[in-house]
């Protein structure tokens, strides 16, 4: 059981309430917020406003990867033995292409996919207070601060219209 | 969580090396030693030691390493057809009796060997010798190219130093196609599938 | 060796060819793990190195022609034959027959050894001083009532034998189902000489044959069609005209320019209506013919017409080309249109040759060849074997029971006999039913020699152990006049072999040899000694010439069908029934295998309203067979043909029931001397029952597709090419493609060619092309049996072929002309084999390059490396790659079959792709010799066994980049061509299309 | 606007219903569905048995006839290789193109394509001669040396099957993390243990949302034109060819098209069962299912279009072999193979240009069957009757099926229907995030957004 973060977690029915709630912490100065919903959101999106995903640098790395290995495959592997078939170039690129091609996109989806995992990984939620509802019908914000600010966070929290407030950690 | 993370981008590089590199197996085949000609002597077995020995048991515990390497009689004089045929061709019985009506072995252990091969004489029977090296039947070596390129002392190349071998063990794994094209290879010459393959 | 050989059993014949590595060829699989033995010969032996091929001459003994063998051993195994180029009568080539008695040496059904019947009348095994004491003691006491058939041609056996059976009083009848008794009957008739003429082709420039199917099983069927080619095939300058007449369409008559189909039983009567039209014509006859002259006479335009029913312009148009155009050949005498009136037909031949001044030119007497005393000496044996004054009958390389027609009382009179006895080498219908089976050696495991005609003496060889423990005839003989003494003390010879070395001895002292030895050894190495024949005197018309008569021959029975029996190119008299070669090599022009069909007309056949398969039944009063039918449109109207050779009772596991004998429903009469074949008519009617027919041909027309082209003689001799040919006749031009497609095609391909001139494909190698002459191919199927033997290609059997999934690498493809659209009805055949394409399809879809380009020009099929995907199948365009769907060759070679397997060639396992390969192991044999004798390639080094084995030479075989290889000068030739050159593939092969006499094509 | 809408792409739910529908989907099944899984498993041993026969016996016991190389496997191969399109296309293309209707049905079709693909990745296995060494196929070092050749069709197929099957279950696999933690939050005892390992963690939280988003679209954007490579490689395998009736220049759109067509009719006729077996009626609606005809309606028009054209071409061309071909494709020994492939697609698609057809799951599924039945039929006369009749007419064969070739064309449904009936049990078969993204959470203020 990794150490619980101290903060407050405040569970929320209506969209606007939760946003509303973000868009003041945000006024106050609280960064590293969390929010949990079960489906993405553009409304708390613009709430939060973070920059694009890097997620689309390891899609292109992937695919040029991908593009050089089909075709280098297929080049040094023809070359490397040569054998004349139907009185074609020992290295002929048309058909070539299609090895090109299909690496580009595996290589692409399986490094798209290894990007999400890494970025999303980067932040740990460790500690975080969650629960089961989040991926319900109900939006979750965890404020993490230090216990002293705790009690400041809550009655604000409470002011923008949530279901219920927690705070956490020791 | 962050254990599966590792496993998963793990996983898309190895996929990525494994199309990009590719190992050449490695062929190395031993090169014929010419054995300096004193230096031969054959230990003194007996056909007891057959067991302990690398190779498969014989009916008849012939020693090349006494014919070839101690008396230094020429591969050709038994193996008559190597030259000018694909195959080396098994001395005939015939061809041991040539020495073995004289010679009756200096000592115990060959007499027992030798007595047999003239039994096997007198009673018509040939000897069947277990193989050592065989090729796939889809495959055609021509032992007269190799030795007209290669000179009659080629035999090592592939057969390893049988002059000092008691008992004639596979040195080189000569169905293993990378084995004969690392040599083509290495020798720029023919490397045409159906060279061997028809 | 030693006669009747008791030691000698086949695990030890097996250990005396001690294998080499190489020696068997196993299937092709990577498993290499099993312990394996090597077993060296005891001796070494003088003739054997383990890998290379040892060569001994011999004589072929599976028809009376006497053709000289090459037998190809390795490791003293028998693996192929092949023609002995120095004979005169087959100059190095072999029919399919011929071949596949290397499948009679290993038949798996031969009698293993002598058989005797037990108390309970079973044949049981019996040791071969037992057989002999029996036969001799049944000989001793039968006095001078012992009977001998022997389908020996003449040579020391039969001298021996003769005098044998004379010694003993008995008698002997020489009988050869196949006899061509009328022709013999005829040369006695018109010119007094008791023997069959030698027909020489090459300065004939009108060959007429009537019913004479002279490429299949008329005399000497592979000089014939050597001479044949030579005749007809186009040599740049002119051909031969080609005129069959017949009521069928046979092999021989589908090779016609023209097809003459006259009532059955008429053609006497066309035949000396000719003679009478050269008689009135030509001035140059000779002499002495004008006796004919009122004879000839009654033969008019008129009376011919009426006779043979064919149009009167028609008749005009024979006489006239005939009349005209000399020197020319006229033949008859086939076993197919062997009526009661064959003698007739044959003498008025013979007149018609004599007026025509062919006789002692084209048509040559003095050769002195003959064929036994026929059918009718048999019958007379019959009738004293039925009478019972027979008590021991010996048969010998005869099988009476089966090509006698049952109708007749042969069997009741054979079952007469107290001993009868048998040494055939087959369990065939006659060995079954008889007492005591001492099995011959077979012609390759013995001594022995063959004289089929004055000036020729081949001799056969043992060329390996005996497979079996059979015995000589001669041995045999020898022994059992030891045994019974008395009147055949005589024969003091210890053994054949030795009354053979003193007979040839004699021989050389003829010939003033002073070493006979070596006289003996160069015979020996030569395949005996080759003499032009002895000057004979020129024949005259003899007294007996005018009492020809044209007379309609009489018919049986009163069905609506004439019934036509004829022999069938493959199975001969029926010895071929039981060799898995000749069963699945297609017939050549049915192209069906395995079965036995009857031939109807379409237009027969849809007044019967039956379809091909359909099971009909021919009654006639001797009796009747069902079979399935195939229509067939080189047949007359009023005729049912059906081949003969199968419908055996036994003869081992391939023949034994398969099949049914077209003897069946003829009579057994006698027509003057010999068997009247086509001497029936039959009732037809349908059985409702149906089977698929188990023939290799998927669709009998070209549609229009220029696969085989031909042109008329005026083109061929102005020089035209193919196309040119067509536009001069005023056909459509056949476009292939514009000039500026061509252009591009070509452009493109040398761009090709310099980006594949990588490493080993600098095009330093040499380039290996074929050039095939349609000119001279006849479609016998010889190359086909040459393939199967060489390649150790298997039988796939009737179920399969019915699959279509018969391996035959190289096929022969007959393709039928006109007949529906007015123009007559015509065949063209073309050999298919794969083309080794420079832009082959099927390599580059190969995935794993099992199919690829060799430097050499080959089209490679590695066996070991096909995963069987079969995409390159699908991509050729000539579909000449076969797939072993099942382990083929598991099964189709039982013991001792797979002796015959050639160690050169992988045999291929289950799941694999395999094609023609233009006998790559020859190339590289070739290759390694060369280069031991530190040489390069000659023309002719190298020879793939199809066109070592063409009868007409029609195959050209060599490397294209080199000028003075004979292929290069053939496939420039102007009539060369490319099947299906629009797919532009690239073919190594290149076709020389037929010429046909006339300005149509 | 409140949650109760006009639109038809939203289901009229809140959110916690929609979770709580779907969760109960993977609830204790009923006994239709046990049957179900029985005949499928069943069908599956049938086709394992005909397997073992195959390696024991030979190839031969198929009812191959040269020069009918190929026949039904190949035939099987392609068309589950087309099912799969449909799928990829639904969850990817109509993804990018922001089209409402696919939420509720494109994770039953991604599954569908991933057993279609997995499906058709063992034909080329089950049909080559010697099964036992298909890896040769692959370019892995061997001590022989030898790679693989890459100007074959063959071996761009087996980069294009594997890629697609690769890529398709990854995006199938990244589509179900948030599903999975939704069912984990529902779930008790074991089954939470089990959904929870599978969730990797996921909590739905900003930080992953953000960069899940992007990826999904570049998946997407990934996948699109793969889908469309993939029966373009495949209808190469034909078209690399020479054969008359394979060498044709339309082959890669054809198929495609074809691919879809078929893909969508396999859709129809699963998801019509399913929706009522798992009572989701009210999440799959007519409305779904009329644009799904529509679509159908669609690639089946271009189907007929190429039908038309194939003929067209092989008459204008003059080339006597094309026209041979054609002709007897319609009137030849196997013109009932030809005739029902042009029902079956090109005229039954044309019924769906009526609304009621459209609407009417009855004769959407009926109609469907003759989808399924029509496109199996159009390889099966692409490539045999193709095959039976090229270059020269001595050679010409026709084949006819064995119970070998059905025993195989069986197992592969079994297959299939083994592991969608699987999935559809273990896994949400409908989008759960997706849907509740279309549907606007309450707010307390009121008014739209």
């Amino acid at each position: 059981m990794a150490k619980t973060v101290s903060g407050v977690l405040a569970s929320f029915k209506y969209e606007d309430s939760a946003v509303d709630a973000i868009k003041g912490l945000k006024a106050k100065g609280f960064k590293d917020l969390t929010v949990y919903s079960a489906a993405p959101n553009h409304h708390i999106d613009e709430a939060l406003d973070q920059p694009v995903s890097w997620v689309r640098a390891f899609t292109l790395i992937g695919a040029m990867t991908g593009c050089a290995a089909g075709f280098g495959m297929s080049i040094w592997m023809a070359a490397d033995w040569p054998l004349l078939v139907g009185g074609k170039p020992i290295v002929a690129i048309p058909p070539f292409v299609v090895l090109g091609f299909e690496l580009t996109i595996l290589y692409g989806a399986l490094s798209t996919v290894a990007g999400i995992l890494i970025l999303s990984a980067m932040k740990s939620l460790k500690g975080r207070a969650y629960k089961p509802e989040f991926s319900d019908d109900t939006i979750g914000l965890f404020v993490p601060c230090s216990p002293e600010q705790r009690g400041a966070v809550r009655t604000f929290l409470e002011g923008t219209g949530p279901e219920e407030v927690t705070e956490h950690g020791a | 969580m962050r254990k599966l993370l590792v496993a998963g981008v793990g996983v898309a590089v190895i996929v990525g090396a494994l199309a990009l590199t590719s190992f050449r197996p490695s062929t190395a085949q031993q090169q014929a030693k010419k054995p300096d000609a004193d230096s031969v002597v054959a230990p003194r077995l007996t056909v007891a030691d057959s067991g302990q020995l690398k190779g498969p048991k014989q009916p008849i515990f012939f020693r090349h390493d006494i014919h070839s390497g101690q008396y230094k009689i020429q591969c050709q004089y038994c193996h008559y057809s190597v030259a000018d045929a694909a195959e080396p061709g098994i001395p005939t019985l015939q061809t041991c009796m040539g020495c073995h009506l004289a010679i009756g072995g200096s000592d115990s252990t060959h007499r027992v060997e030798i007595k047999k091969v003239r039994d096997a004489w007198r009673q018509k029977r040939p000897v069947e010798w277990v193989r050592i090296h065989t090729l796939a039947k889809h495959a055609h070596f021509p032992h007269m190219r190799h030795l007209k390129a290669m000179g009659p002392n080629a035999c090592a190349t592939c057969h390893g130093d049988v002059a000092r071998m008691p008992q004639v063990f596979k040195v080189n794994n000569v169905n293993n196609m990378g084995f004969c094209i690392s040599c083509h290879v290495e020798r720029k010459v023919n490397r045409d599938c159906t060279a061997c393959h028809y | 060796m030693s006669a009747p050989n008791e030691s000698l059993d086949r695990r030890r014949f097996l250990k005396v060819v001690g294998i080499t590595g190489a020696g068997t060829a196993a299937l092709s699989g990577c498993s290499t793990d099993q312990v394996e033995k090597l077993i060296p010969y005891l001796v070494q032996s003088q003739d054997q190195v383990p890998s290379l091929p040892t060569i001994y001459a011999s004589t072929c003994t599976e028809c009376a022609a006497g053709c000289g063998l090459h037998v190809k051993t390795r490791e003293a195994r028998a693996i192929k034959l092949e023609g002995n180029p120095d004979h005169p009568v087959n100059a190095g080539t072999l029919c399919s027959r011929g071949q596949a008695a290397l499948q009679g040496l290993y038949n798996p059904d031969r009698v293993a050894g002598p058989r005797g019947r037990n108390a309970a009348g079973k044949l049981t095994e019996i040791l071969w001083n037992e057989a002999i004491d029996q036969l001799a003691a049944a000989v001793k006491a039968a006095g001078n009532r012992v009977a001998v058939i022997s389908g020996a041609g003449a040579g020391t056996f039969d001298d021996l034998l003769s005098q044998w059976v004379a010694a003993v009083g008995g008698k002997l009848v020489r009988y050869q189902a196949f006899g061509h008794e009328p022709v013999r009957l005829a040369s006695r008739k018109v010119f007094g000489a008791d023997e069959l003429p030698i027909h020489d082709f090459s300065q004939a420039k009108y060959i007429l044959s009537f019913g004479a199917d002279f490429l299949e099983t008329w005399l000497a069927p592979v000089e014939n069609q050597r001479g044949f080619a030579n005749a007809h095939g186009f040599d740049g300058s002119g051909m031969a005209k080609f005129v069959y007449v017949g009521p069928r369409m046979s092999l021989t008559g589908i090779n016609a320019d023209q097809w003459v189909a006259p009532n059955p039983g008429s053609e006497a009567s066309l035949a000396l209506g000719l003679a009478n039209a050269v008689l009135n014509t030509r001035t140059d006859v000779p002499a002495d013919a004008a006796v004919l002259k009122p004879m000839l006479a009654e033969y008019g335009l008129d009376r011919v017409a009426a006779d043979t029913g064919l149009a009167p312009v028609q008749i005009r148009q024979l006489f006239d080309e005939f009349a005209s155009v000399g020197p020319s050949l006229v033949m008859a005498g086939g076993v197919g249109l062997q009526h009661r009136g064959a003698a007739d037909l044959c003498a008025a031949v013979n007149i018609l040759n004599y007026v025509a001044g062919n006789v002692g030119r084209s048509v040559k007497f003095g050769g002195g060849v003959t064929t036994g005393d026929g059918y009718g000496a048999l019958l007379d044996l019959e009738r004293s074997m039925a009478a019972g004054e027979i008590d021991v009958l010996i048969v010998h390389e005869a099988n009476p029971l089966y090509s006698v027609p049952k109708q007749g009382g042969f069997r009741s009179a054979f079952e007469k006999v107290k001993l009868t006895v048998s040494t055939s080498l087959f369990f065939d219908d006659t060995a079954a039913a008889s007492d005591l089976l001492m099995p011959n050696l077979h012609s390759l495991e013995r001594w022995d020699d063959a004289r089929p005609r004055a000036g020729v003496r081949g001799l056969l060889q043992p060329v390996m152990e005996p497979v079996f423990k059979g015995a000589a005839t001669g041995d045999v003989l020898l022994q059992v006049a030891k045994k019974v003494g008395g009147a055949l003390a005589g024969f003091s010879a210890p053994t054949y072999e030795a009354h053979l070395k003193s007979v040839w001895a004699d021989l050389g002292r003829a010939r003033g040899a002073t070493d006979l030895e070596a006289f003996w050894r160069g015979a020996l190495a030569k395949g005996g000694i080759f003499e032009p024949a002895p000057a004979a005197p020129p024949v005259r018309l003899a007294a007996t010439a005018g009492e020809v008569s044209g007379a309609k021959p009489a018919l049986d029975g009163d069905g609506e069908f004439i019934f036509s029996p004829y022999p069938s190119s493959m199975y001969h008299d029926g010895r071929g029934a039981n060799r898995p070669w000749l069963l699945e090599n297609p017939d050549p022009v049915t192209k069906i295998t395995w079965q036995s069909w009857v031939e109807l007309h379409p237009e027969t056949a849809r007044e019967l309203d039956v379809r091909e398969g359909e099971f009909v039944r021919l009654t006639s009063p001797a009796g009747s067979v069902e079979a399935a039918v195939y229509v067939y449109p080189g047949i007359r109207r009023d005729v049912v043909a059906m081949p003969l050779g199968l419908g055996h009772l036994e003869n081992g596991r391939f023949a034994k029931g398969r099949g049914v004998n077209a003897l069946d429903a003829i009579g057994a009469a006698d027509g003057q001397g010999f068997l009247p074949y086509l001497s029936t008519r039959v009732k037809l009617e349908k059985t409702g029952h149906y089977r698929k027919v188990a023939k290799t041909e998927g669709n009998p027309r070209e549609l229009g597709r220029g696969i085989t082209e031909a042109m008329p003689l005026a083109a061929a001799v102005k020089g035209l090419t193919v196309k040119q040919a067509y536009e001069a006749a005023g056909h459509p031009s056949h476009e292939i493609n514009t000039e500026l497609e061509v252009e591009a095609i070509e452009g493109f391909r040398e761009s090709q060619l310099e980006k594949r001139k990588l490493g080993a494909y600098a095009l330093t190698e040499p380039q290996w092309g074929m050039a095939i002459d349609l000119g001279r191919c006849t479609g016998c199927s010889a190359c086909v049996t040459a393939c199967y033997a060489e390649n150790n290609i298997p039988y796939v059997g009737e179920e399969e072929v019915l699959r279509g999934r018969e391996l035959s690498w190289m096929r022969i493809e007959r393709y039928f002309e006109g007949g529906d659209d007015g123009r007559p009805i015509s065949a063209r055949v073309i050999p298919m084999l794969c083309q080794h394409c420079d832009n082959a399809p099927c390599e580059p879809v190969c995935p794993v390059y099992a199919a690829y380009h060799t430097p050499d020009g080959l089209n490679g099929q590695v066996y070991n490396r096909c995963v069987g995907t079969r995409y390159c199948a699908n991509n050729c365009p000539y579909k000449v790659r076969y797939f072993n769907w099942y382990a083929y060759a598991k099964k189709a070679f039982p013991e001792p079959l797979n002796l015959q397997l050639n160690p050169d060639v992988t045999v291929r396992a289950r799941g694999i792709m395999e094609k023609c390969t233009f006998c790559v192991q020859r190339i590289r044999g070739a290759q390694h010799q060369a280069r031991l004798e530190d040489r390069g390639l000659r023309d002719g080094d190298v020879i793939t066994a199809c066109a070592q084995a063409c009868p007409s030479g029609a195959i050209t075989f060599g490397d294209m980049t080199n000028p003075d290889h004979r292929v290069v000068k053939a496939a420039k030739n102007h009539r060369g061509y490319h099947v299906l050159e629009e797919v532009n593939v690239r073919p190594a092969v290149t076709y020389l299309a037929k010429v046909v006499p006339g300005s149509e094509a | 606007m409140t949650a109760t809408t006009h639109d038809p792409s939203r289901p009229a739910m809140t959110h916690a219903e929609v979770t709580r529908d779907i969760v109960n989907t993977l609830r204790t099944p009923s006994r239709g569905y046990y049957m179900a899984l029985f005949a499928a498993i069943g069908m599956f041993l049938i086709g394992a048995a005909t397997f073992v026969a195959l390696l024991k016996e030979g190839l031969g016991l198929a009812g191959y006839n040269p020069p009918v190389f190929w026949s039904v496997y190949i035939t099987t191969f392609v068309f589950w290789v087309g099912i799969g399109h449909a799928g990829t296309l639904i969850s990817a293309i109509l993804f990018l193109f922001r089209s409402p209707w696919r939420t509720a049905v494109y994770r039953s079709t991604e599954a569908m394509t991933v057993f279609a693909v997995m499906t058709a990745g063992l034909f080329p296995i089950i049909h080559i001669g010697r099964q036992w060494i298909f890896y040769w196929l692959l370019p892995y070092p061997n001590q022989r040396w030898l790679w693989p050749n890459f100007k074959s069709p063959l071996i761009w197929d087996v980069f294009a099957i594997s890629t697609y099957l690769t890529v398709s279950t990854t995006f199938l696999v990244v589509g179900l993390v948030p599903d999975i933690a939704a069912v984990r939050d529902k779930m008790t005892g074991w089954r939470k243990k089990l959904y929870g390992a599978l969730s990797i963690g996921w909590t739905g939280a900003d930080s992953q949302w953000r960069h899940y988003s992007r990826g999904y679209l570049y998946l997407a954007a990934l996948a699109t034109p793969l889908v469309l490579s993939v029966h373009s490689v495949v209808s190469w395998d034909f078209a690399m060819s020479v054969i008359p009736g394979w060498h044709g220049t339309i082959f890669a759109p054809y198929f495609v098209a074809g691919a879809i067509y078929s893909g969508i009719g396999m859709v129809l006729t699963l998801v019509i069962p399913l929706r009522r077996v798992l009572k989701i009626e009210h999440m799959i609606t007519e409305y779904h299912f009329d644009n799904l005809a529509k679509l159908t309606l669609l690639t089946g028009t271009i189907l007929f279009y190429a039908y038309g054209m194939e003929y067209f071409v092989a008459w204008y061309s003059g080339n006597t072999f094309e026209q041979e071909t054609f002709w007897r494709r319609a009137f030849g020994p196997q013109w009932w193979s030809g005739w029902t492939m042009i029902i079956c697609n090109a005229f039954v698609s044309q019924l769906l240009w009526f609304r009621k057809i459209r609407r009417n799951l009855t004769s959407l599924f009926v109609i469907s069957i003759f989808i399924n039945i029509g496109m199996w039929f159009e390889r099966y006369v692409i490539i045999t009757s193709s095959l039976s009749n090229d270059f020269l007419p001595f050679a010409w064969g026709q084949m006819n099926p064995t119970w070998a070739d059905w025993g195989i064309l069986v197992g592969s449904f079994g297959w299939f229907g083994m592991y969608f009936l699987l999935f559809a049990r273990t896994f949400p078969v409908v989008a759960i995030q997706e849907i509740k993204e279309m549907i606007p959470m309450p707010r307390r203020k009121g008014g739209a957004h």
